[in-house]
């Protein structure tokens, strides 16, 4: 057993042996037409914190000096700067997302914050490609048109049966899919049963 | 399939909530202080309106917020949506 | 003109020139012995029974609609007595042997059929449920049989036993007497021999207020006028609470929507009646050749009777994943009713704090197969002012007194039940 | 056998050079492709296509569409077969292979066709007043009688194909692709609308695909390929053929059924759209009313429109010589079109005085023969069509002798009804347009319009520019400019003349023949007649009496000519009946297509801990609770079921075991306040609880009754960590947030759900501590670690939380662990213990266990028990109110006799207690027999080595040492039990806290 250096609550060699809910799954099944198709790939290990907090401009500050990222500040929107994510939940919640290996964790004092670790509590699968959207709406009934879901948007909604979030990135055809980490197995059926008409790959990223 | 405006997440369909009853029915303040008929009358009774009724949902596969939800339940008109306890007076 | 096959036969030679009315469409007179709101199964059978069995024939049955338009012309029509609390038990039986002889009795073939309802076990958890379930029956004296997988699958043959099933199939409680029955028949035969006994059945009436001098109710108001009435009885299902605000009553009922659909018709396929409360549905397949099919209700307050596309989602998924074969069958129509959800999901029967103004109430998914008792006790009620021995535990005061009859223990949440 | 002898040399929408071979009840035959089943049987001149419901009648080719009510064929056979399939909707397509239904031992030779002779013991409603003697004939008579009944038959085997949902949003949706429709799309997406445009045709086009006349110079085929062609080029636009628009729901939420081209790989057979457009235009067009009169079911009678549509569209001639009867003018085209294709006219009929349209004169320029104020009274022919007897018509009656026609087509038109299912589902109001004579949509209920033929607008150029309107008024409702002007579109129609309301055609000596309202259900004129006689007035009940309408066509050809038929025989004004309730699916749609892909093991997702894998590879049995799927036990080889739960259990007991209890509810609960929400929301006291310390919560509902429990620790002080059982977890946390976000508004507490964060496992028995040691970075021992102590420590190098509290009995550790790390860290405690003996166990010992234990679970907390009930009356804090506390005070939930949590041991010590066995007094008691409490739950205790049970009983805790019988009919099990106190293990806890 060794033990590094610790940060926050975790050591480095700890977070190495960190197994994903997706592990045996996450392999490659019905090719597509090269450059055409479905891109799936799993985005892990991650650092995901639950924040609560008022809202109001002294938590803002106090999030941007402790976190280095700007809350987002309408429904459904995040913000991505070099530290991580930062995604909408709800009124007064976000969730910040990050490496593994940033200077966040649950022990950051930001006033009247309250943050709660959830790295381990979801997984999440990046669906790529020219049918990306077209692909979701088949189990996701919130519009993915690109005008009503610009880049940068995050809605939580659920998918056959299982709640997931879904973020789109600025990149036009690159969406994020996070769902509960015992879900893992059906979304990833779900997932692969939604690509196989358009043909998919699977990559690590 | 009613949508319901949620006054976080905006507009969704109605399968990502879960229905939570009449809006607020008074919990009596002092329940040792009340007769059993006051208290059941709480716990069990129910104007049931075929009408405007104010009820609570929670946006359970959304932002799991619990919102008061105005509707016609004849028509199934969404009046309005607020936070619990913010509907505009009837 | 009594029906039987001497004069379907007679009528024949007289090209069905001579059937007389099944029942007349009188006007209403000023005052009755009893009025009785709602034309439904329930209030038809109440009004039979006043007549019958009490002798009480000056009897008015006001209907907003048409006669059995109500829930009775819209629910799935099963019939059985595998209820757990004692009450209930003793009550849903006393209906299940009046249903047996009820073709007979009413002289209009309600098409019962005894066919057996099966409820399907999907787990240990089920099995031992249905096991306790089934061993109060058989103490109470009512038909019930444990089955195992194997025999659940030779009785059903095309349910899906296999273990790869989402829940797999381990079992079954069965009850061999119960079964469905033609709902139509059923509001038309009892409206027909209440007629007989000179029971006045007035459609195209909608009550809309309740007149009363002091605790005590006189009469109607209705879109038809005011009817006087020296007792009155409210069978209104779904409306009830609408009806019972009228006299400043509050109910423990909320009003919610419970769909049904059918697929077109086919040669026989399926000849017991299948639910499953794991997935929250049942099936049957009808005389005509229709699967009938139910599943959850829409889960929110409504009166409004409208087809709704998830719940009805649900109940497919759910014959398909339990019936994998009937995929390529198709839904014909979808339709809803509006059910009295009570917040224990027992019935209520019986008097109300108005003096001479009675209930008969929250039937949920389940008082279809209660007609002929819930008119039987109600009319013992209403004509004798107390209950009947079978509704006595169906007051409309237990809730205050904590004896609720919680027969799936979901807690005062109208539609958890 | 000539091919095709009823193809017509030229013209139609279909490909020459693309033959399709096929095959009809045996006989194997050719099409085009193009065709649907229906136009390639006509081509190959077959006419007698099924039999009808009930008096299995010789039956046609009736219409050219959806609303088909005669020719249902079951498709294919085996497992991909379908029943009812209508021919007129099927597109031809190679190695098709159909057969005639509900006929025996084939179409031409029926042996039910003995029902038409007994048919006047038949009518309608016949077996509600017989089959009633002997009672307990019943069940005998219905065999028969469901035999009878029915139309094709299911698929045995399971469906090979699948199916799938699609989401989709809209600013326009229309419904239907004819001419309104296409303008309506057209309109709204040159605005720059998303628009979905859904057509149920295999072609787009609609009435177009049969229109012969010239629109804007164009042929009609051209201009509609024309109108497609900008459709395709604008990004926004879907145009879904094959795509039944079935649903109307609230909120302007539309279902369509698609059914997916054949050529598109892997892709599903079926795929459903959940639509929610902002605007929905309704252009669904009209449906032609057929005429009633005497035997008006034979093959070869035909909807007029439908004839024009075969020869038109499919190129293919329904007869050699034809009748055409109608009461208004639009049929009088299909006179033209088949008249030019080489049918020869006979004659058309008119009850009309005079059909003075232009299109009826142009029918007279033809030299055909016209015959004014007269009506066919009846057909002539059984298996085809053969002649039409025809006579005068005067003030609404006939007169004069009968001139018998000879034909072998007869194509009728009552009129047209608009098809307003969709709009009447959307509950928009219809008023009765009497110059139309027919039901038209008058106030709408939701974002919606109707255009074109679907709102009564008939002339051919004049439902183009209704369309456009629509589609264009839809845009602007959108927030976007309005479509630029159309053109007034230019077509060479003339205007159609008035029609003559005519609903059936009655003479004396036609009387006891039968004219057929409605054609699939086997409905008569005599029927409806019947039920008014009887009183079945009401619309309703003419319908459900007579089964009018209510076949798989729901009466689309059938309804208003039954609803007016009614109103005259009762002489009511037509808006007085009104019509039955339209509803969801405006044409039937595959089970397998509604039911989508969550079907089979797919049906609900499945939930798995992080080490789900490793109990796989354990060979672990797996049992359902809620979505999770949990390890049962793990068998090893040769061992009974029995073996190896006693074997789990002894573990525990002797030496330690692993369980994996990862599915629990787990909810983080900080803030000021959290205190004060647990002292509201469980039934103990909180506010004296130590950091580091958990302690066992009660919960209950507000009527009183146990909700759940579990422990819940103090990680610090305004943190605690809640656990909920597996089955109540999410409606715990929904629950909690009820509270706080509706009433409690004022408490300062967040909740956040980490059952997904945290994988967790129990160590138990008396080696557990040891085991822990050899991987904990901490001291476990006993004053580091007490019993319902709470520490953070290292466990096996990874961060964990580790609780001593213990549902087995035993010495017991309950470690979290993120969930990435749960895997390992299980497969190091294993590694730790092995020296100890350790074991994995599962559901199954954990429930031994707890029995043994006399602990609570899921089939004590049955939703009826108080805390009293169960023994737990001391975690009622006194001093402090509770959600549910103040129900307990009601009479019944403190009466005396309420069923109390004992335990049972048999008393020959032997024999196992049968599952959800009743308590009685006396087993021999006739029935029925009183009961007094049950069994919740049982087992073989492999630790006392006998069989106990713990049972709900009345007045249980005044009865220990009494003898009762734990009875279980079902099995035929009765035994003797005496009744014991719940706690059969070490009653004192002495384990639990590892002295
Ligand atoms: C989809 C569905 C499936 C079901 N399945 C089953 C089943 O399988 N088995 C079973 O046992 N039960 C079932 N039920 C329940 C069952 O249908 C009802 O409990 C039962 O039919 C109620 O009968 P009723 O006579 O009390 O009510 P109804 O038949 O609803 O009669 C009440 C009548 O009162 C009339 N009315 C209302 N207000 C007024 C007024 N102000 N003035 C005058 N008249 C008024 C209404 O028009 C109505 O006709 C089902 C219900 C539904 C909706
Ligand atoms: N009296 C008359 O002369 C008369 C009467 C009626 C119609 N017409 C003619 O018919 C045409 C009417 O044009 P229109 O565009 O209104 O109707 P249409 O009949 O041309 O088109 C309607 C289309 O909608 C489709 N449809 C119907 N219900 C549907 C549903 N639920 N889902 C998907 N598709 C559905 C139909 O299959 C059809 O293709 C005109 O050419 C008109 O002249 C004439
Ligand atoms: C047991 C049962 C069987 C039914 N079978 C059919 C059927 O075969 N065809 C049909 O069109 N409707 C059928 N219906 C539905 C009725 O047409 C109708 O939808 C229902 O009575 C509700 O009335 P409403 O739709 O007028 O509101 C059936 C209804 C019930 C309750
Ligand atoms: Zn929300």
């Amino acid at each position: 057993m060794c033990f590094t250096i610790r940060k926050g609550n975790v050591s480095v060699a700890v977070e190495n042996q960190r197994i994903s809910a997706l592990a045996e799954l996450a392999v490659p099944a019905i090719p597509a037409v090269p450059g055409r198709g479905i891109v799936l790939w799993q985005r892990h290990p991650l650092a995901m914190l639950n924040l609560r907090g008022p809202g109001d401009r002294a938590f803002r500050d106090g999030v941007r000096q402790v976190c280095g990222c700007e809350l987002p500040s309408s429904p459904n929107s995040s913000n991505v700067c070099e530290e991580g994510e930062i995604l909408t939940l709800g009124p007064n919640e976000w969730l910040l997302v990050a490496d593994p290996d940033t200077r966040w964790s649950e022990n950051m004092k930001i006033a009247c914050a309250t943050l709660t670790d959830v790295s381990h509590a979801r997984v999440v699968v990046h669906v790529e490609g020219e049918k990306a959207r077209e692909m979701l709406a088949k189990g996701c009934p919130v519009d993915l048109h690109a005008q009503r879901f610009p880049g940068g948007t995050c809605i939580q909604t659920s998918i056959a049966k299982i709640g997931v979030i879904i973020h789109k990135l600025h990149n036009e055809n690159d969406i994020a899919i996070y769902a509960a980490r015992s879900y893992a197995g059906s979304l990833w059926h779900w997932l692969t049963a939604s690509a196989a008409e358009y043909g998919y790959h699977v990559v690590a990223r | 399939m009613m949508l319901i405006k949620c006054p976080h997440c905006g507009a969704r369909a109605v399968t990502e909530f879960t229905y939570g009853g009449a809006a607020e029915i008074a919990r009596p303040a002092d329940p040792v202080g009340v007769s059993d008929a006051q208290w059941t009358d709480y716990v069990y009774m129910r104007d049931n309106p075929r009408g405007v009724h104010d009820e609570v949902w929670q946006h359970s596969a959304g932002c799991r917020r619990w919102i008061a939800v105005r509707r016609n339940t004849l028509t199934h008109d969404v009046i309005a949506t607020a936070d619990p306890g913010k509907l505009p007076h009837r | 003109m009594k029906y039987s096959i001497f004069s379907l036969v007679r009528n024949a030679l007289s090209h069905h020139e001579r059937w007389p009315l099944a029942w007349r469409s009188p006007d209403p007179k000023r005052e009755y012995d009893a009025v009785i709101i709602g034309g439904g199964g329930h209030g038809l059978a109440t009004a039979y029974y006043l007549a019958r069995e009490h002798g009480i024939g000056n009897v008015a049955v006001l209907e907003k609609g048409y006669l059995g338009g109500g829930n009775t012309g819209r629910n799935t029509t099963i019939v059985r007595s595998n209820y757990y609390l004692n009450a209930n038990a003793h009550f849903y039986e006393f209906s299940l042997k009046l249903w047996e002889r009820l073709s007979v009795d009413l002289n209009f073939n309600v098409m019962f059929s005894q066919r057996g309802v099966l409820n399907l076990a999907h787990s240990y958890a089920d099995l031992e449920s249905y096991s306790r379930r089934g061993n109060a029956m058989r103490l109470n004296g009512i038909d019930a049989e444990l089955l195992d997988r194997d025999e659940v699958e030779r009785m059903v043959p095309l349910l899906d036993c296999s273990a790869e099933a989402r829940y797999p199939i381990m079992g079954g409680l069965l009850q061999p007497r119960g079964g469905t029955a033609r709902h139509d028949a059923v509001a038309w035969g009892y409206a027909r021999g209440a007629d007989a006994r000179g029971v006045d059945i007035i459609q195209q009436c909608e009550v809309t207020g309740l007149r009363r001098n002091g605790n005590r109710i006189v009469g109607v108001e209705t879109s038809r006028g005011y009817i006087g009435a020296k007792k009155v009885g409210l069978a209104v299902a779904g409306h009830s609470g609408q009806v019972a605000a009228m006299a400043g009553l509050r109910l423990p009922i909320e009003t919610h929507v419970l769909q049904a659909l059918v697929s077109e018709p086919v040669k026989p396929v399926l000849d017991t009646v299948v639910t499953s409360g794991a997935v929250h549905f049942y099936v049957s397949q009808s005389d005509k050749g229709e699967l009938v099919l139910g599943g959850d209700l829409d889960m929110y307050n409504s009166y409004g009777q409208r087809s709704n596309l998830p719940p009805v989602e649900h109940a497919v998924q759910s014959l398909v994943a339990l019936f994998p074969s009937f995929g390529r069958l198709r839904m014909l129509r979808t339709w809803g009713g509006v059910m009295d959800m009570s917040m224990d999901g027992s019935p209520i029967i019986g008097k109300t704090p108005i003096d001479n103004l009675y209930i008969n109430c929250g039937w949920c998914y389940g008082g279809f197969k209660a007609t002929p008792a819930a008119g039987w006790c109600f009319a013992h009620t209403i004509a004798q002012d107390r209950p009947h021995a079978l509704n006595e535990a169906f007051t409309l005061d237990r809730y205050a007194q904590g004896h609720t009859l919680d027969e799936r223990g979901a807690g005062p949440f109208a539609w958890m039940h | 056998m000539i091919l095709q002898a009823y193809r017509l040399p030229q013209g139609g929408f279909i490909d020459r050079n693309k033959p399709l071979r096929f095959r009809f009840n045996g006989r194997d035959l050719q099409g085009y492709a193009g065709d649907s089943l229906a136009s390639a049987l006509i081509a190959n001149g077959v006419h007698l296509v099924g039999r009808s419901f009930k008096y299995h009648r010789p039956r046609g080719i009736f219409s050219a569409g959806s609303e088909e009510p005669n020719a249902l064929v079951q498709l294919e056979a085996d497992a991909r077969t379908e029943p009812n399939m209508r021919a007129t909707q099927i597109e031809l397509y190679e190695g098709l292979s159909a057969t005639s239904q509900n006929c025996w031992p084939a179409v031409g030779m029926d042996i039910g066709a003995v029902n038409n002779t007994l048919s006047r013991l038949l009518p309608a409603g016949f077996y509600y007043k017989t089959f009633m003697w002997p009672p307990s004939w019943w069940m005998k008579y219905e065999h028969y009688i469901r035999k009878a009944s029915g139309l094709g038959v299911s698929a045995h085997d399971p469906d090979p194909d699948f199916y799938e949902h699609r989401h989709a949003h809209c600013d326009v949706l229309v419904a239907g692709g004819g001419p309104a429709g296409l303008g309506a799309a057209l309109a709204a997406a040159r605005a720059g609308a998303r628009v979905i445009l859904a057509d149920e045709g295999f072609q787009p086009g609609g009435s177009l695909l049969h229109e012969t006349t010239a629109i804007d110079g164009m042929p009609a085929t051209a201009w509609t390929r024309h109108i497609l062609a900008e459709l395709a080029s604008l990004p926004e636009v879907s145009v879904l053929t094959r795509s039944t628009v079935f649903g109307y729901f609230d909120h302007n939420f539309l279902t369509i059924a698609e059914t997916v081209s054949p050529h598109a790989p892997r892709a599903p057979r079926q795929r459903i759209w959940k639509v929610r457009a902002q605007r929905v235009v309704l252009a669904t067009g009209a449906t032609e009313r057929p005429l009633v009169f005497a035997d008006n079911d034979r093959p070869g009678i035909m909807l007029a429109s439908a004839a024009r549509t075969y020869v038109n569209r499919y190129g293919v001639r329904p007869g050699n010589r034809a009748v055409v009867f109608t009461n208004n003018d639009s049929a009088y085209l299909a006179a033209l079109d088949l008249h030019r294709s080489g049918v020869s006219i006979a004659a058309t009929v008119d009850p009309r005085p005079q059909a003075n349209g232009e299109i009826a004169t142009q029918v007279r320029a033809a030299g055909i023969r016209m015959l004014s104020g007269q009506v066919v009274v009846r057909a002539r022919g059984t298996r085809h069509v053969n002649a039409a007897e025809i006579m005068r018509y005067e003030n609404g009656r006939t007169a004069g002798a009968v001139e018998r026609v000879d034909c072998d087509l007869l194509c009728i038109s009552g009129g047209w009804s608009p098809a307003v299912h969709l709009f009447s589902q959307s509950k928009g109001r219809l008023r009765y347009d009497e110059t139309l004579t027919s039901f038209v949509p008058a106030a709408s209920a939701q974002a919606e319009q109707s255009a074109g033929a679907a709102r009564g607008v008939y002339a051919l150029a004049d439902c183009i520019s209704d369309g456009y309107a629509a589609g264009s008024q839809a845009a602007t409702a959108c927030g976007l400019s309005p479509a630029p002007p159309l053109a007034e579109p230019v077509v060479d129609r003339p205007s159609p003349g008035t029609i003559l309301p005519l609903w059936r055609v009655d003479t004396d000596h036609t009387r006891r023949a039968k004219s057929f309202v409605d054609l699939q259900n086997d409905v008569t004129t005599a029927d409806l007649a019947l039920a008014a006689r009887e009183g079945y007035v009401s619309v309703e009940h003419l319908k459900r009496y007579t089964t009018l309408g209510m076949g798989t066509d729901q009466g689309k050809t059938s309804n208003i000519n039954g609803l007016a038929i009614l109103a005259e025989i009762n002489a009511a004004q037509i808006p007085a009946v009104g019509t039955t309730t339209f509803r969801p699916p405006y044409t039937p749609v595959t089970l397998g297509a509604l039911a989508g892909a969550e079907v089979g093991p797919h049906f609900d997702p499945v939930r798995a801990s992080a080490m789900h894998g490793w109990h796989q590879q354990a060979g672990a049995r797996f049992i359902n609770a809620g979505l999770w799927k949990r390890p049962q036990f793990y068998p090893h080889p040769g061992e009974s079921l029995q073996q190896t739960i006693n074997r789990e259990v002894l573990a525990v007991r002797r030496r330690a075991g692993l369980v994996d209890v990862s599915t629990l509810g787990k909810i983080d609960i900080k803030g000021r306040d959290a205190c004060v929400f647990l002292e509201r929301v469980y039934t103990n006291r909180w506010r004296n609880l130590a950091v580091g310390k958990a302690r066992y919560g009660l919960m209950l509902r507000e009527d009183g009754m146990v909700f759940d429990d579990g422990t819940t620790t103090r990680i610090a002080e305004e943190h605690f960590l809640m656990t909920t059982t597996t089955a109540n977890a999410v409606r715990v946390m929904s629950t909690l947030e009820y509270w706080l976000q509706v009433h409690w508004r004022d408490l300062d507490v967040r909740l956040t759900s980490v059952t997904e964060q945290w994988a967790a496992m129990a160590l138990a028995g008396p080696a557990s501590r040891k085991v822990l040691a050899r991987v904990a970075s901490a001291d476990v021992g006993d004053d580091a670690l007490p019993y319902l102590g709470y520490r953070e420590m290292d466990v096996a190098g990874f961060p964990a939380r580790v609780f001593r509290i213990s549902f087995s009995g035993e010495l017991a550790y309950e470690i979290n662990v993120p969930a990435d790390y749960g895997l390992a860290v299980w497969e190091a405690l294993l590694e730790a213990g092995q020296s100890s003996g350790i074991t994995p166990y599962g559901t199954e010992a954990m429930a031994v266990l707890r029995i043994e234990k006399g602990h609570i679970a899921g089939m004590e907390l049955d939703g009826r028990t108080t805390p009293a009930d169960l023994g737990l009356e001391k975690m009622i804090a006194a001093d402090k109110d509770c959600i549910g506390k103040r129900s307990l005070a009601l009479p019944a939930l403190a009466a005396a006799d309420r069923k109390q949590f004992v335990g049972l041991v048999t008393t020959d010590g032997r024999s196992a207690i049968p599952r959800g066995a009743q308590l009685v007094a006396d087993s021999g008691h006739p029935l029925p027999n009183p009961i007094l409490g049950h069994v919740t739950s049982t087992c073989h205790s492999p630790t006392l080595e006998r069989p106990i049970a713990l049972a709900l009983l009345s007045r249980g805790r005044e009865r220990y040492g009494e003898k009762l019988y734990a009875m279980s009919p079902l099995t035929g099990a009765n035994m003797q039990v005496e009744v014991a106190h719940h706690v059969f293990y070490d009653p004192e806890g002495k384990r639990l806290r590892g002295c």
